[in-house]
């Protein structure tokens, strides 16, 4: 089992060429590019000797749609439908960072409901992203029934966005200016009953994922991240959490409403998969009580958009801005420079995954078995199309 | 491991029994969200094909067609939006902005076919299934991509108009037209509904572009009276604008007049560059109102020689001797016609065409040629010109028709505001009633309160069906015009008490009798509810006619007058060859902007007689 | 009703229609513009139709006639009759045609009241629906070309 | 106030005035163009930019996070400013005690002599700056000489055309070219087509 040092890419690196594969002592193995976890299209070269991995490469490219480029000859307000996508199971993030980077140079004040309402959509989104997760995890152990649970759970909170956004993956709700709609007609208590569910399940997890022999057994010390490498690989998230780095957006550098709510930066020692898993089973608890929180603190009316200049012709001032927020995975960022025109100079999207599927986990690999590797990768929580955005 | 960690699993078995929690039947069974994102509906009724949603559409899904059974009209372009699936993302941006708000989406999301072609298709033209669908994305309230409101223009307080003559509106500041023009969708439909056809999405870019110069050069490509329509044009543009479908129009009239106002002498210069090489043939026109001079500035441009005869002693016409000046300043009407003057064009003030061919000499109601010689006939110029353009407007007034009207406190309004423009004080006193609901009407009204005089109104129909503008008719309230409608008059008598100095007027209440769809509601007179009032001044303006007495009948009858007026063709032709005519004597809408839009129009067509003229010589 | 009868409203009838065209030829030698002369012109032609249909009518039988009857607006009576004259304009022309059809719709009203027997009283009603029908004709283009803004 | 870095600052005003002091930028505070050395730019109290030297940046970067406490490498990117010949780097560089991020931006020439655009490699600095080196060499064609596999294709395979990210690459141009329209589309602009039915002889 590795307790990888600091390796330095160049090292990793030529230890890899080393490799002499016409010896006959080593195999390459390839996994993916069809889903290694369950969260995207990526693939990894796998050098092996008997079932330990002695170097690993990343590919990505599986899912390359050019949105930073695309943006670019868009609208600000053309762009707005498309940076949903970037990424899959947690899309709002875009939309919030994208609007949040637009405002800001644009002097836009959005109105205090439509922050509550963009709050509240994040912390569902982190809920049904971490619900998403718990079926790659197990999944990736040979637990694929308590995966299918989170997944089910998942697509009750995919309901309630359906029913606030109109779309149940690519919602489209945060719009440059505030949000798209209003809460429809009893969505708190139907949005109550999904949490109760929700929490009812996690118990069960509990039981079935963390107090499970199995689960114990393989993911406790596998793929242990050693502080000295939170830094310089640019951990953050959970990741760098159940290192012991308590880090969190929310609270560092809170936005929109976090200041005002209450929750705990959960952290934990260990820093190996089951300690990544402990951290985010922790959160998926915290976002519970974040949504109740803001379902009853939330005002109840008051207007949910700010007129903006005509889109159609909407010109940006000169500037650069970079905002960030907390997504289930870590720092997610937007970096936004205008040229003064209608249309971005340069949108960079700076999502965790691509810190922590490709640098990371090649250093990580070495040493692990290769049945570990899909979990090792979850474990990560890496979402490979915001990769390559 | 601890026995706690292989039996803990266990206690969650009872999830076995639970009922499956997939959907069995997914495409029968679940419907959208009631605000789901599904496919799209078109109201055919009310959408009028801007585009705006082609435009928004990031994929590029989006393509305007025309459809069958959809016409163009003013106001609809007949287009449809036709979607492509292959290509829309459904982000429903296009119901967003929706001019119309026509667009919206079904929350049905299942459609299965083996033909991709199907996937393209024009929503509300082709019956759908979801068609009548009641739930569905549509824009949400109190959420909206396009400004409803307008700039506010900033006017004077109607107390201190009362105190003078001077322009009330007081024009947009750079800011307030830029915001202004911001709100406009460039969509282009006001362009059919404009007489003259301006470039009117393209100036207003040229205002959000800060380019007054592009501005002011696109105007005049169709419109050399800038400065004049920008404050009194009747704005049939605003009328048809997409944003007047769930907002107010574009202030499209403002900022023109914003261009006008910010445009200095040498932006004016720079148009002038245009001008082709000198041509020989000489075009006489009569009549230097907003049609004549328009004839004559295209014309110059041309490089016609172009002599324009006015029997007022200053140019205009209407836009002068019509409306009033707190409506229109001198100087900026000036400004308008010095351009056209500074090209070259040469203006005869006080030269009344007469017809008569014997009498050559001025008539003892006319006025001297301005050159001092004699004006000369209709006859002469026809003789001594290449081409004639008339545009004689409608100087007329109509009379009530009724019994007493010769009474000498009857002054009509035309020649109230005549008057004024003369510089002279009209015999007004106290107490005036205005006949009539048009914009004479309310001009002579305004005018009225401006001189001290307690005015009130008396118009036949409701005030819905005046014919005066909307804002006319709230300015004139705000500043104290009184309206008495469903008034029909009946006759003015002379009280023996009033011994002259006043007039009598006795007017009847109407009912409106509902004539069927296509027509208006016709006023009947009420014979047992019949008023009397005493005004000081009775002041009728309800309509005014053509002078065509200039024209000898020989002459006539080749140009062809029907019912009192000008039969002409799309450009300006009569019936004899080498004569044009246009505005008010020969159009049908008779305000500035489609007298401007007939000089133009006329000009093409001058000039291709005058070419068509130059190359038979040539061959023969 | 004895054919005679029939032939001899008939004849009355064509003779106002008749004057009326005389009336309006000799006010175009009055007038003295063009454009007087050609709106008289274009009223004589209509005058001149309405002979054309009550000749048709001659040889017709009375069940054929058919009744259209127009509402009154009184629209033109309390305006002054004008006097023919060389300087008429637009809207003395009118006046002069809306009185005169007024006239007539008049005198075929009076001879319905005077008359019980249902086929005169069938012809009469269609000749004073023919009149007002002119009437508002000429009642129309009053308002919309002379007084527009009223 | 953060106490385990050589400078102590506890605003972006004060940590721009050591810069200054240290020689690392221009005194300057007006707002210049992005790309001019010397150029700073304070966004909010959080967040500032500062523009300096190729050659200076390195030993910026080094200092801002051995010295001042940066020791989060947000991320590495560039903009092109293509009109003016100059990409313009950015090494967004996060300090965690006081949460602030400072940008660190540097104009290198798009087409330096023969070796193309280039520029000194930090992976050595942080592990994960390689990957963004990779990018940024695959996408914008600037070069970062002995970064670990820095001409290997990180996202492209078989891509001979110009790096995409460039100004000059145009997506649509490039599909038009490489791919075919769907059949069947074509549209009308309101205007025009009201003027061919509504007034097409004027």
């Amino acid at each position: 089992m590795t307790n990888a040092p600091i390796i330095p890419l160049t090292d990793n690196h030529q230890a890899g060429r080393r490799v002499d594969l016409s010896s006959g002592k080593y195999l390459k193995l390839w996994q993916g590019p069809q889903h290694p976890g369950i969260t995207g299209n990526m693939s990894l070269e796998l050098t092996v000797s008997g079932d330990e991995i002695v170097d690993l490469r990343t590919h990505v490219g599986y899912l390359h749609r050019g949105f930073e480029k695309l943006m670019e000859r868009r609208t600000y307000i053309q762009n707005f439908p498309i940076v949903c996508r970037i990424c899959v199971p947690e899309p709002d993030f875009n939309e919030y960072l994208y609007a949040a980077t637009v405002e800001e140079l644009a002097g836009i004040r959005v109105p205090e409901r439509a922050n509550w309402l963009r709050n509240l959509t994040l912390e569902m989104a982190r809920l049904a992203s971490f619900l998403q997760w718990i079926g790659g995890q197990t999944g990736a152990f040979g637990m694929g029934v308590i995966g299918q649970w989170g997944i089910t759970h998942r697509d009750y909170v995919l309901d309630l966005f359906e029913e606030l956004s109109g779309g149940r993956i690519y919602h489209m709700y945060i719009i440059p200016g505030g949000v798209r709609g209003e809460l429809p007609e009893g969505f708190e208590e139907r949005a109550r009953a999904v949490l109760d569910k929700v929490e009812n399940l996690l118990g069960d997890i509990e039981r079935a994922m963390f107090h499970n022999a199995v689960f114990k057994d393989r993911a406790k010390g596998l793929g242990v991240i050693p502080r000295e490498m939170i830094d310089s690989y640019g951990i953050t998230g959970p990741n760098a959490r159940a290192a012991g780095v308590a880090r969190d957006v929310r609270k560092d550098q809170p936005y929109l409403l976090y200041d005002q709510l209450d929750f705990d930066v959960v952290t934990a020692s260990g820093s190996d998969t089951y300690d990544r898993a402990w951290v985010r089973f922790q959160e998926i608890h915290q976002s519970l009580s974040l949504i109740r929180q803001m379902l009853t603190r939330m005002p109840k009316s008051g207007p949910i958009h700010t007129q903006l200049p005509n889109p159609l012709h909407w010109k940006i001032p000169a500037g650069q801005t970079y905002r960030r927020a907390e997504c289930t995975r870590g720092e997610y960022g937007y970096y936004l420079v205008s040229d003064g025109s209608g249309y971005p100079r340069r949108v960079y999207v700076r999502g965790p995954s691509y810190t922590h599927a490709v640098a990371l986990m090649e250093s990580m690999a070495v040493g692990a078995n290769i049945a570990d590797v899909a979990g090792l990768m979850v474990s990560f929580h890496t979402y490979p199309p915001e990769i390559e955005r | 491991m601890s026995l706690k960690d292989i039996l803990s699993p266990l206690t969650v078995w009872r999830r076995t029994a639970e009922k499956p929690y997939t959907v069995i039947d997914p495409i029968n069974d679940r419907p959208g969200a009631a605000r789901y994102r599904g496919f799209h509906k078109n109201d055919m009724e009310a959408c009028i094909g801007c585009g705006t949603c082609e435009t928004i559409c990031q994929n590029a899904a989006i393509d305007l067609v025309p459809v069958e059974g959809i016409e163009t009209t003013n106001g609809d372009s007949g287009l449809r939006p036709q979607i492509d699936y292959g290509r829309c993302c459904w982000c429903a941006l296009c119901v967003d902005i929706c001019t119309t708000s026509s667009l919206t989406m079904s929350n049905e999301y299942i459609w299965v076919d083996t033909d991709p072609e199907v996937f393209r298709f024009v929503p509300g033209a082709e019956n759908k299934p979801w068609d009548n669908s009641e739930l569905g994305y549509s824009r949400a309230e109190g959420y909206q991509l396009l400004d409803p409101e307008r700039v506010e223009m900033p006017e004077l307080e109607p107390d201190t108009r009362l105190t003078s003559f001077i322009e009330m509106v007081q024009g947009y500041s750079a800011e307030q037209a830029k915001k202004e023009a911001d709100r406009c969708v460039e969509c282009g439909i006001c362009m059919a509904a404009c007489p003259a056809h301006m470039d009117i999405p393209g100036y207003i870019k040229a205002i959000r572009e800060n380019d007054i110069n592009g501005g002011l050069a696109l105007m005049y490509q169709t419109n050399p009276f800038p400065a004049s329509c920008g404050r009194i044009c009747t704005h049939r543009c605003e009328e048809v604008c997409a944003i007047n479908h769930t907002g107010d129009p574009i202030a499209i009239r403002w900022l023109k007049r914003y261009i006008a106002d910010m445009a200095d002498e040498s932006d004016y210069q720079a148009i002038t560059k245009t001008a082709e090489p000198e041509r020989t043939e000489k075009v006489a026109i009569i009549g230097a109102g907003p049609g004549g001079l328009s004839a004559a500035y295209y014309l110059r441009l041309l490089g016609y020689q172009v002599t324009v005869f006015e029997a007022q002693p200053h140019g205009g016409g209407m836009l002068r001797y019509g409306i009033p000046e707190y409506r229109l300043p001198y100087d900026q009407l000036d400004k308008d016609i010095d351009l056209v003057a500074s090209l070259g064009v040469e203006i005869k003030y006080n030269t009344r065409i007469n017809g008569l061919k014997e009498s050559n000499g001025p008539k003892e109601s006319d006025g001297p040629g301005s050159d001092g010689g004699p004006a000369p006939s209709f006859e002469q110029l026809y003789q001594d010109y290449d081409a004639v353009f008339f545009s004689t407007g409608l100087p007329d007034p109509y009379t009530l028709g009724i019994q007493g009207e010769d009474h000498p406190r009857v002054i009509s309004g035309i020649s109230i505001l005549e008057d004024v423009t003369a510089g002279k004080t009209p015999d007004l006193r106290k107490s005036v009633a205005v006949v009539g609901g048009g914009n004479v009407a309310m001009d002579a009204a305004r005018t009225a309160r401006r001189m001290g005089c307690e005015v009130t109104v008396l118009y036949r129909r409701r005030e819905v069906d005046m014919p005066a503008d909307e804002e006319e008719i709230t300015e004139a309230k705000e500043e104290g015009v009184k309206f008495i409608t469903q008034a029909i008059p009946v006759r003015i008598e002379d009280k023996p008490e009033a011994k002259g100095e006043q007039a009598a007027f006795v007017w009847g209440e109407a009912e409106m009798v509902d004539q069927g769809e296509d027509r208006r509601p016709k006023p009947v007179l009420q014979e047992d509810k019949i008023h009397t009032d005493l005004f000081d001044t009775v002041v009728p303006a309800i309509g005014q006619g053509s002078s065509l007495d200039f024209i000898p009948e020989d002459m006539a009858a080749k140009i062809g007058i029907i019912k009192y007026k000008i039969k002409v063709g799309l450009h300006g032709e009569t019936g004899e060859p080498k004569i044009f005519a246009g505005g008010d004597i020969s159009n049908r809408l008779k305000d500035a902007i489609s007298a401007i839009a007939d000089g133009h129009r006329a000009a093409k067509g001058i000039d291709r007689y005058l070419r068509e003229n130059q190359s038979k010589k040539e061959t023969s | 009703m004895p054919d005679t009868q029939y032939s001899e409203i008939i004849d009355f009838a064509l003779k106002r229609e008749k004057e009326a065209v005389q009336f309006y030829t000799e006010l175009e030698h009055i007038a003295q513009f063009a454009s007087q002369k050609e709106l008289l012109g274009e009223i004589k032609g209509m005058e001149q139709g309405h002979v054309k249909i009550l000749e048709n009518l001659k040889t017709k039988s009375p069940e054929a006639i058919r009744v259209e009857r127009v509402p009154n607006f009184m629209a033109s009576t309390y305006l002054v009759e004008a006097q023919p004259a060389k300087d008429m304009n637009y809207q003395d022309i009118l006046i002069i045609a809306m009185k005169r059809e007024d006239r007539s719709h008049a005198l075929y009203e009076e001879l319905l009241q005077q008359t019980e027997n249902p086929e005169l009283r069938k012809i009469f009603e269609m000749l004073a629906g023919e009149e007002s029908k002119h009437k508002r004709f000429f009642e129309d283009l009053y308002d919309k070309y002379v007084q527009p803004d009223n | 106030m953060n106490t385990s870095y050589q400078y102590s600052y506890t605003n972006i005003e004060e940590l721009l005035e050591i810069l200054v002091e240290k020689g690392f930028i221009a005194p300057a505070t007006e707002q210049q163009h992005a790309t001019v050395i010397g150029r700073r730019q304070v966004q909010s109290s959080d967040l500032a930019f500062v523009t300096v030297a190729p050659e200076a940046a390195r030993h910026l970067i080094l200092d801002l996070r051995d010295r001042f406490g940066f020791t989060h490498l947000v991320l590495l990117t560039a903009v092109d400013y293509i009109e003016e010949g100059k990409f313009l780097l950015t090494y967004l560089l996060h300090n965690y005690e006081l949460h602030h991020d400072i940008g660190v931006q540097v104009p290198i020439g798009r087409e330096a002599a023969e070796a193309g655009a280039s520029m000194e490699s930090i992976h050595d600095l942080w592990a994960q700056a390689g990957t963004y080196q990779r990018e940024l060499k695959e996408m914008f064609g600037i070069d970062f000489p002995g970064s670990p596999r820095v001409d290997e294709p990180f996202i492209l395979e078989g891509w001979d055309e110009v790096p995409p990210m460039r100004r000059e690459f145009d997506t649509k141009q490039y599909s038009e070219t490489t791919y075919f329209p769907r059949p069947g589309r074509s549209t009308n602009d309101p205007a025009d087509y009201m003027r061919q039915k509504l007034y097409p002889k004027e």
